[in-house]
């Protein structure tokens, strides 16, 4: 992890109480998944915590984001309310969604966040529309795109990647390369190591690889890349290495066949504790510091997860309302 | 009053709405010309042969505050886009607790005559009815689309229009004055009390040119067009046949699961219109085959007149 | 006899059928580890997420003489590919002039039950029963899975083999004698005598637990699994309620344009049975919603063995 | 056009052949549209004829072709008989399809002819699944895949451009590029002139760009291809520059709005034409031979025709056969 001492105390420390808070939401969701507490299915994403960071952060409220079926990390990282993400994730009336949604179709937008996705890919025109609205409303918007490295397999993938290149949508194309998608190594899928590739080869697209586990290089990169995009340099494509540490989803069935040594590997590289060696090493913040953001953040979770367990499920018949606008 | 075709009337629709909401928005692979001229390359797209990425894309648009209307042109492209209206455009507002509207309109041509074979042939309504979350209109004269485009525009949901390829020609009354005809009212085209005939799209005209044959016949038929397929005027039908106590359906879509099913069943499980029924009802709609692309067959493959007037006769026994 | 799961069956019957017929491929994003394992990496073949591209090239695989089965997993990531089940592996036999046949297996779950929400949680087998050329079959025992698949396997159609989600776990008999099963024959699952009802997948076995309580009533129900949806057994649809003069029909798909409504409409428009119903024909079926994630409202959504009676009562009276 | 000696006479008079067969079959079926004896759409091949032609020689009889809607010329160049084609396009019994599939969808299983099809780009997935087919079946079968520059834009084209290159499957990608989709400029639609950029892109797959108004070039470029491909090389990626003479389809309905002058250059670049200078500028055959072809042409046309008219049309109930194969 690069040592970036031009990184104001407070950004880094910003950075640090994001990541950790994602960190802290997602454990606790595993551990209440798997006490039943929690339905459905719910993919975790803890080992990526930098991505959704170091790229929200460098956001305006009235920008956009449009995520996957990984979501929750996206969420919190733009700002989403921790309550009401745990309410929707335990199925409550109080959550984002009324319940209706859970795990994999969180949104808020009135934080600019248009929603997970349970389809591959398919947020993916979604958000190409946002972008077109963003250049239509004439301001410097930017949307911001989060898929992972088996989305860019599906034919829509392509598809929008040439309506961003030929109509030069201030679009950015956040991929989260974690090496597989379920089983299926990236390199197998794809033929490639990279899959930004795709985005320079056939569209000119400027694609950029970040070490998606480096928060500060996330940061970085996607400052510059916001920066351009906002000048109406059109789509640019940032690739983000990194790893998923957990299984594809917290749900029996599919088994996990990514070697351990990798994983063991990768949990060497994690992004907090990288930060978290900047901090101290550099003297930027004292271990007591980390110590008092970490209970506030646990404070959080723990009154996140009072929240929607006190919150009332919906009633069986609120299930007819709301399948249409009025 | 003045008399124009079904595609001028859908034309002067689109018109009249992007001039009232700059909001508006088109997307499609052919410019209409007119529009294009008007409201300009921003405003009026065209996009790349990529259905997913722009059926999709008017999603986004919407839901950032745009009122996009798609042309996708045939319904068999459709298909291509499939996941963008059944996952994303027709569930979205529902999965997301209703934070945020989708104002959209798609278009797609319906239907078969015109020996384009199965693959530019298909009235695939029902899928689409089986899916929550989507309106779906079925104009089936030029002052029906007007009005009806009008609404869908207006309306705040996705709002599938299917326009069927036979009537793109022909001319209908449609009044200079604006005028938008509300979702969900079935229209009686035609008065009668001895069988009730819901007929759909071209079907309409078929049943009203049959209605006055078998006035000959003395068989007085009441001919429904519901319009909007959903929301769905239930009560007007099932008004209907309580008074005539006989129902037949008259669809070109193939005839397993398609609409004509879920008209005779919800007609059929009411048990007071049940009780009421004299007979059988009857469906005639498309075989269930891939439309064939040689006339004779392709018109086989669609319900004929003689079909027609059997069913209203069997009916009738 | 010995019982395995519903899931097992499923997997013996590809085993039996890949050691058969060596023109047998498998194509799936997940592979199954027992058949890599005995029939290697170029039979049993991943794929990268792209349903649309090996959707498509099952069928250059079976017109160039292989059999290839798919596994898509999820109905609802069916639609990504829905170009190449509508225009292209329906269609293709029949617009060729059968110049060329098409063994393919397709396999997708349906269904609700574990709050995976609207976009995991489909059950649209009338939309595919919509589209002529394709067999449909809905297994809802470990029995009918392994041996309809089987004939599946065997035939030289696509045919979409839609399994509930509910029901993978669920153990029953299987023999180990090689058997199969031939499409289009209802399977009376109980004889009955006072209402028939019609019940698809996993509503099969709800079916059969309310026939149990509702004995105890003094009523009789005949429950009767499609098994196969195309080609459809209508004759023992048909003979039965000709026998018991009522129809429920209970299925978890959304009620408008499903499933329910064709066979209500199959019933009722034969005149011989029309004329023998005692009481007019009801649908229980998943209401017209996405399916919501809430465990109360996603039940909800759902048939309940509470409406389930209430409707055969309502036939009763 | 290149003037290459170094082919042989027949060859050479052979591709002269196929090429004006298609065009007289072309020109007849015009003619009979709008006559009226001629129902649906039919797209025209008319200025395109040396891809089918230059392509299609240099594959074996069990080598195997895919084709889109503009389909008549890939029939011919593949050997499919005239009489039947033209039956199918007149809607009689005796056609390919025995008049269910029409202009748009005639086949030729016996001749490895898999199809055209309606649908853009949903040829490309099937090709891939011959290509498969061929792979498994162990031989040095190719495939080869027709479509236009228009299909690049959709989903299903980068997919199959992925299974190809990660399967190295047997496949030749044959774009025509003719510079429109409908209306719609190629670079309007995706931002390149060379489409063959997004195989080479993001997918390693060798793209080679041809004159495809040289039959000469054509023939060559597939030959050197083709021999690569059966040795396993895996797939490529063709992309033939041409121009098609005819408006979208003969239909009333959508105009033709490119450049007038455009297509009074591009007809200065017949492919005929200029195959006929070389064979005669060389002395390979005298004007009394390719009038001779001519006549012949004209003649298998006529008879085409008279064969296809003289045909029954299908009974009415004939189109309840064949939905399912026994
Ligand atoms: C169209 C479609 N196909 C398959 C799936 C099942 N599925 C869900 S996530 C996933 C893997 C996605 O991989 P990637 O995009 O790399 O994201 P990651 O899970 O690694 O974050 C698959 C196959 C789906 N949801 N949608
Ligand atoms: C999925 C789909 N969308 C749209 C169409 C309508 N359409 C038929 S051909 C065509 C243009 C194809 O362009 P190109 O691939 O360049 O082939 P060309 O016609 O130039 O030979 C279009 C838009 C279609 N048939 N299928
Ligand atoms: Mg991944
Ligand atoms: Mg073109």
């Amino acid at each position: 992890m690069k040592s970036r001492m031009e990184n104001k105390r407070e950004d880094l420390v910003h950075l640090y109480q994001v990541m950790l808070t994602i960190r802290r939401f997602e454990e606790r969701v595993v551990i209440d998944y798997r006490s039943g507490a929690i339905p459905g299915i719910v993919h975790s994403y803890i080992g990526q915590e930098a991505v959704a960071t170091g790229v929200c952060t460098n956001l305006r409220l009235d920008d956009r984001i449009v995520s996957n079926h990984r979501g929750h990390g996206h969420c919190i990282a733009k700002g989403a309310d921790l309550n009401r993400m745990m309410a929707e994730i335990y199925g409550r009336k109080t959550g984002y969604c009324k319940g209706k949604g859970g795990s994999m179709h969180i949104a808020d937008f009135s934080i600019g966040m248009l929603g997970a996705n349970g389809i591959v890919a398919a947020g993916l025109p979604i958000a190409a529309g946002a972008a077109l609205a963003a250049q239509l409303e004439g301001g410097d918007r930017v949307v911001v795109l989060f898929f992972g490295d088996g989305a860019t397999n599906e034919g829509e993938f392509h598809e929008v990647l040439n309506l961003a290149s030929i109509w030069k949508l201030p679009l950015i194309f956040a991929c989260e390369n974690n090496l597989y998608s379920v089983n299926t190594p990236v390199q197998y899928a794809t033929g490639l190591e990279h899959v930004s590739e795709r985005a320079t080869g056939g569209y000119g697209i400027p694609g950029v690889i970040v070490d998606g586990n480096d928060v500060v290089a996330v940061y970085e990169a996607t400052k510059k890349t916001v920066a351009e995009v906002r000048a109406g340099g059109g789509p640019v494509f940032l690739e983000f290495m990194t790893y998923r540490w957990r299984g594809h989803f917290e749900a029996p069935g599919i088994p996990d066949l990514r070697p351990a040594e990798e994983l063991e590997a990768w949990k060497g590289k994690c992004p907090i504790a990288g930060l978290e060696r900047i901090l101290l090493e550099n003297g930027i913040v004292s271990r007591q510091t980390l110590e008092e953001i970490n209970v506030q953040v646990m404070q959080r979770i723990e009154n996140a997860v009072s929240y929607a367990v006190e919150s009332p499920f919906p009633a069986p018949e609120d299930a007819l309302e709301g399948v249409f606008s009025s | 009053m003045r008399k124009i075709s079904y595609e001028q009337a859908a034309s002067e629709a689109l018109l009249e709405e992007f001039r009232r909401d700059e909001k508006t928005i088109h997307l499609s692979t052919d410019v209409p010309p007119d529009l294009r001229k008007e409201f300009g390359e921003a405003r009026i797209r065209q996009t790349p042969i990529s259905e997913s990425s722009f059926v999709g894309a008017a999603i986004g648009l919407a839901g950032s505050g745009f009122r996009p209307v798609v042309n996708i042109r045939m319904a068999t492209f459709g298909f291509v886009a499939m996941d963008q209206f059944v996952n994303q455009a027709a569930k979205i507002t529902y999965m997301f607790g209703g934070q945020a509207r989708f104002p959209i309109v798609y278009r797609m041509t319906v239907g078969a005559s015109k020996s384009f074979a199965a693959q530019h042939s298909i009235s695939p309504y029902s899928m689409y009815m089986n899916v929550p979350g989507l309106k779906i209109i079925l104009p089936a004269t030029p002052y029906d689309i007007k009005g009806l485009m009008k609404t869908a525009i207006r309306d705040n949901n996705p709002v599938i229009c299917f326009e069927h390829m036979a009537l793109e020609a022909m001319e209908g009354e449609v009044p200079e004055d604006e005028y938008t005809i509300p979702f969900g009212q079935a229209v009686i085209r035609r008065e009668g009390t001895d069988v009730t005939v819901v007929a759909l799209a071209k079907m309409v005209h078929e049943a009203l040119a049959i209605a006055e044959e078998m006035k000959l016949e003395g068989i007085s038929l009441e001919v429904i067009d519901p319009c909007t397929l959903i929301p769905l005027d239930r009560e007007t039908i099932k008004a209907s046949v309580a008074k005539t106590g006989r129902l037949v359906v008259v669809d070109e879509a193939c005839i397993t699961c398609g609409a004509a099913a879920e008209f005779t069943a919800l007609v059929v499980e009411e048990e007071q219109i049940f009780r009421r029924l004299k007979s059988s009802p009857k469906r005639v709609c498309g075989l269930d085959i891939p439309i064939p692309y040689s006339p004779p067959m392709e018109q086989y493959a669609l319900p004929s007149r003689e079909k027609i007037k059997a069913a209203v006769r069997e009916a009738m026994t």
